[in-house]
């Protein structure tokens, strides 16, 4: 029991260094990575309360692993998704500074 | 699980120490690159070759062995061929510094 | 000791025949339909895929209406597990009249939205197939989030509405809007993330995800307890825009074509404002629901003033509506100190509890006609600049009678779904002595009043002599003049508690 | 012996992740996310977690970093998408007190949680022979909690989708970018040759023997995806453009299918996402084959990112 508490910790550790990453961190893609420091962090307490919930013949509790299992994937798909927006930000930036002089006006 | 089979582990894990320890102090101290790639990945192959032997006594079965002389072999493969792009890669750098500016920047056909 | 409990419970846990709830399986169709709508959109050509995807909206509106009539009739609520496994195995889905009324509120305007969005992007385009398949995973990501009990299932809803909603704001792929979106992500990704690990928390101290059995469950005392639900809180009021977390949201709203806008603003966040108020409804132990009320109401009042304020002091139609949004979210949570979480509501409590779920989905009707008529006037002006929309109301007169339509309901004037709601929660507020509520609900028509008002005298200007309008069919027009009736309809309802939003309170 | 393992293993990840957050430097971040992910999966093998070990690693880790090195290499050498204005040291303490309280809090939280642990397992282990599965996280993917799964494919499909939707029309028939430029450095024509067909065998295998042993159809979705963007690197075989009808029936065929037995099962088995009984196992191989095929080839494609042009027109 006492050996796993320190993944607990772990996690809460990971929690606060990704929080810290996606306020402070000024580039986006930067801020991404920070994004899955703080899933990562948020995953290891599912782990902990997968293997506090051991039982019944298994060494931890399949449900808040499979969970994990999902969230890993939807965490990389957010991941594609916002680095999708970022590299079409910068083209998009490129693109106007060029064509900049004749900018035009919409809402 | 016999005592020389233990003993065999011991030994082939301090010597996988030894040289991962190697490895990691060439890849602090080396002055350049290509030498770190070096160190690193000579002495690391070496080390997990180590691994393997000491492992191999542990195993319960001849399919366990395979699987870890399976992975050594991936390893192998992969680190070898990483190891040369990235050497690939500092030589194109090594090229792009300002003594060799002038030299048409076709790093990617220098053979490592 | 808990293990033993467990295992007698599991006995009763396996498979269930369903025979004894026949509304259920409409349930998980009406999550799983409009997805059926990908096949065409990505296989087949873009017509093709777009008759597809309009009639499966026009099916979900079917399908919800059923569902709220089986609700309504039976007066219970209509369960369903899927695989036939309970929870806290499975996943249960469950409509109870506030889901009910939320499904067929947003299965409604989400056709309404479809119809609009069918006469095209623009006046030359039409909307591509992306857009089609982003528009129904919205839809299913809603029904989702208004059916499912399970937090985690809830956290699969969340993210699917995010990621269908993102791109929405940047059809267009110009850098405002991207930028928009970008921020738009990274906040919905912050508030899921604390959504999650809210839901992690609740099920290391209950063993469930399930929101009915963990309500029964939570210790109110414990401190997981009440940090997991601020943390879920928090991450929701994110993703909901609730003040002072609102910036994310005007520009992406304002940025987005006229129909991805009506889809963001009328529906998209509802999702997390519903569950927002499932948390504190459903499965927080009521001292803590007691104690947070209070909290969210005055969010709720800083959302109505300060954001009504700032939507007083745009210069951009599209912009305005955003804040005015931003604005709106605050009413329900008005609703939160009026209510009991433990027992029956007594006769106030209920009217509050109508008015702020009628305003919901008055808000929904009246917010879509508004961003589709300013759209359309945008379209005709060629700009949305709120000091010089002189001649609209000769160019585009119905879209200009949509926005002042849709203007009522936002005011409070009579008679307008909004209107029924505001009095219905400003008499709940004075019944029950607390008068802070009736003036927030005051000052918020009046606010509201200043900058509809604004945008109609504006638009009932002569034209200015050098301008020049294109012309809109009709068709295009007329989409959100249905819209903004639906919303003056929902004015008409009795001034009393609705017996249907009451079916299966907690 | 154990807890010092634990211990020194958790103090590397956090190690690394304060790497990943401290430095300012984006290619130091990544390649210390990369070494974050790697301790990461091994604290999921100490949690007695391999399915998801293996998912961190491909997953998480791997196609993570690759999606991110992407970008990088596709942006200007000065990345111009940062947001805000550069923050003072005392903003910097502020944040960092501010999330270390959130660690301290977090961490309290955890220690109060009530023991013993409330857990489904018992429910898990009571009903795993109605599965006719061995892997109890393949039950509940597959059959407990299916829906969540189903939908975890659609939405990693919309992701794609989404990718596609802010890319003007008229490029979305352009080929995605190639992964690198030139010719294909000649030891990634070996690694092609060499390791390719090992990781098809090995992706398929993870699929196969995930119903029964640790391994599923996201994580052979995933070792199959990265042989697929080596054989891309290696000019085997080119990146398909997003209008593709193959790529696309081959992306809806694993939610489809998925949603179909969903269907069927209300006549079969009396429910939506009930498979029929005595079929339980080979309806779900049939499931997570098509999911696989759909999922690696959605995976390939969110690593190629937007079509081509953005930054290099």
């Amino acid at each position: 029991m006492i050996g796993w508490t320190i993944f607990a910790l772990a996690g809460a550790g990971l929690v606060g260094l990704g929080l810290y990453g996606v306020i402070m961190r000024e580039n986006a893609l930067h801020r991404i990575l920070a994004f899955n420091i703080l899933g990562g962090g948020i995953f290891l307490v599912f782990g902990f309360a997968a293997r506090r919930g051991a039982g019944a013949g298994f060494t931890a509790d399949p449900v808040p692993q499979a969970l994990v299992i999902t969230g890993v994937v939807v965490a990389f798909s957010a991941t594609a998704l916002a680095t999708a927006i970022v590299v079409r930000l910068t083209a998009a930036q490129a693109e106007e500074r060029d064509d900049a002089p004749h900018a035009k006006d919409d809402g | 699980m016999s005592d020389p089979a233990n003993l065999v582990t011991i030994l082939a894990l301090l010597a996988s120490v030894f040289f991962f320890v190697a490895g990691s102090v060439g890849l602090v101290r080396m002055p350049d690159t290509l030498t770190r790639i070096h160190s690193l990945t000579k002495a690391d192959n070496i080390a997990l070759g180590f691994i393997v032997v000491a492992l191999l006594p542990q195993v319960g079965s001849v399919a366990d062995a395979a699987k870890i002389v399976a992975v050594w072999v991936l390893v192998q493969v992969s680190s070898g061929a990483v190891a040369q792009l990235i050497g690939e890669v500092a030589l194109a750098e090594q090229a792009m510094t300002p003594s060799g500016l002038d030299q048409p920047d076709d790093g990617r056909s220098a053979d490592a | 000791m808990t293990q033993d409990h467990a295992l007698s419970a599991a006995d009763a846990s396996g498979r269930l025949l369903m025979a004894g709830l026949p509304p259920g399986p409409l349930l998980a169709l009406a999550i799983i339909l409009p997805l059926a709508g990908l096949v065409p959109l990505l296989l087949l050509g873009p017509r093709a895929g777009e008759r597809a995807a309009i009639a499966l909206a026009g099916l979900g509106l079917l399908l919800a209406i059923l569902i709220a009539l089986q609700v309504g009739w039976s007066g219970t609520p209509a369960l369903y597990h899927l695989g036939g496994w309970r929870p806290p195995l499975g996943i249960m889905l469950r409509a109870d009249g506030i889901s009910a009324g939320m499904l067929v509120t947003s299965a409604a305007v989400f056709f309404g939205i479809s119809l609009f969005a069918a006469t095209g992007r623009d006046r030359t385009n039409t909307f591509p197939p992306t857009f089609w398949m982003l528009a129904l995973c919205v839809a299913s990501g809603l029904n989702l989030a208004f059916l499912a009990e399970d937090l985690f299932t809830l956290y699969v809803a969340l993210e699917l509405l995010t990621f269908a909603a993102v791109p929405l704001v940047c059809l267009d792929g110009k850098a405002a809007q991207l930028k928009a979106a970008l921020t738009y992500l990274l906040f919905a990704l912050l508030g899921s993330l604390l959504y999650l690990l809210g839901a992690v928390l609740i099920y290391a101290s209950t063993g469930t995800l399930d929101i009915g059995l963990a309500a029964q469950r939570l210790v109110a005392n414990a401190p997981a307890t009440g940090i997991a639900l601020a943390l879920m809180s928090v991450g929701l009021a994110a993703k909901a825009a609730l003040f002072p977390l609102y910036l994310w949201l005007p520009p992406a709203h304002a940025g987005a074509p006229p129909a991805a806008s009506a889809l963001l603003s009328s529906l998209v966040i509802k999702a997390p404002i519903f569950l927002l108020l499932r948390i504190w409804i459903g499965l927080a132990p009521a001292p803590l629901a007691e104690q947070a009320a209070p909290v969210l109401a005055v969010l709720g009042t800083g959302a109505i003033l300060f954001c009504g304020m700032r939507a007083l002091a745009q210069s951009r139609l599209k912009l305005l509506i955003a804040y005015s949004t931003a604005a709106q979210i605050g009413y329900v949570f008005l609703m939160l100190p009026l209510v009991t979480y433990s027992g029956p509501l007594s006769m106030p409590e209920s009217l509050a509890w109508t008015g702020g779920f009628l305003h919901l989905a008055a808000h929904a009707f009246s917010k879509a006609a508004m961003f589709i008529a300013a759209g359309v006037i945008a379209e005709a002006l060629g700009h949305d600049r709120i000091s010089s929309l002189g001649g609209a109301a000769q160019a585009v007169p119905i879209s200009v009678a949509a926005f002042a339509i849709g203007g009522l309901s936002l005011m409070g004037l009579p008679p307008s779904g909004g209107f029924i709601a505001k009095v219905m929660l400003l008499t709940a507020a004075i019944q029950q002595g607390v008068a802070w509520i009736a003036v927030v609900v005051l000052l918020g028509g009046l606010l509201a009043r200043g900058y509809v008002l604004r945008v109609v005298v504006s638009a009932l200007q002569r034209p200015e002599t050098d301008a020049s309008f294109v012309t809109i069919p009709l068709r295009r027009q007329s989409m959100a003049l249905v819209l903004a009736l639906v919303a003056i309809v929902l004015g008409f309802i009795p001034l009393q508690p609705m017996d249907f939003l009451l079916v299966g309170r907690p | 012996m154990n807890v010092a393992f634990d211990a020194i293993l958790c103090v590397l990840v956090v190690l690394a992740a304060i790497r990943v957050v401290a430095t300012t430097d984006l290619r130091a971040a990544v390649s210390s996310f990369l070494a974050y992910g790697m301790l990461l999966a091994l604290v999921w093998v100490r949690l007695e977690s391999v399915d998801i070990a293996l998912t961190e690693v491909a997953v998480g880790s791997g196609l993570t970093t690759i999606v991110i090195l992407r970008a990088i290499s596709r942006m200007p050498l000065a990345p111009s998408s940062s947001t805000g204005s550069s923050p003072t040291r005392s903003a910097q303490v502020a944040v960092g007190v501010m999330c270390a309280m959130v660690t301290l809090g977090l961490s309290g939280v955890l220690l109060t949680l009530p023991d013993p642990a409330p857990s489904i397992a018992p429910y898990v282990a009571q009903n795993m022979p109605a599965t006719a599965l061995g892997n109890p996280i393949a039950g509940v993917l597959m059959v407990f909690r299916a829906m969540d799964t189903v939908l975890e494919t659609v939405v990693v499909l919309l992701a794609l989708i989404g990718v596609w939707a802010m890319v003007p029309q008229h490029r979305l028939a352009e080929v995605p970018g190639p992964l690198a430029p030139g010719r294909a450095p000649e030891p990634v024509v070996f690694l092609a040759r060499a390791l390719v067909p090992f990781g098809l065998l090995f992706g398929a295998y993870q699929v196969w023997a995930g119903a029964d042993v640790p391994g599923g159809k996201f994580q052979g979705a995933a070792v199959l995806a990265s042989m697929g963007l080596l054989l891309m690197m290696a000019g085997v075989i080119t990146a398909p453009a997003a209008t593709n009808v193959r790529l696309r029936a081959l992306l809806l065929v694993g939610p489809i299918l998925f949603l179909a037995v969903g269907v069927a099962g209300w006549s079969l088995a009396g429910a939506f996402l009930g498979y029929p009984a005595g079929l339980e196992k080979p309806v779900i191989i049939a499931v997570e084959i098509a999911s696989t095929i759909s999922i690696a080839l959605a995976l390939v494609m969110l690593v190629l990112g937007p079509p081509a042009g953005s930054a290099s027109s």
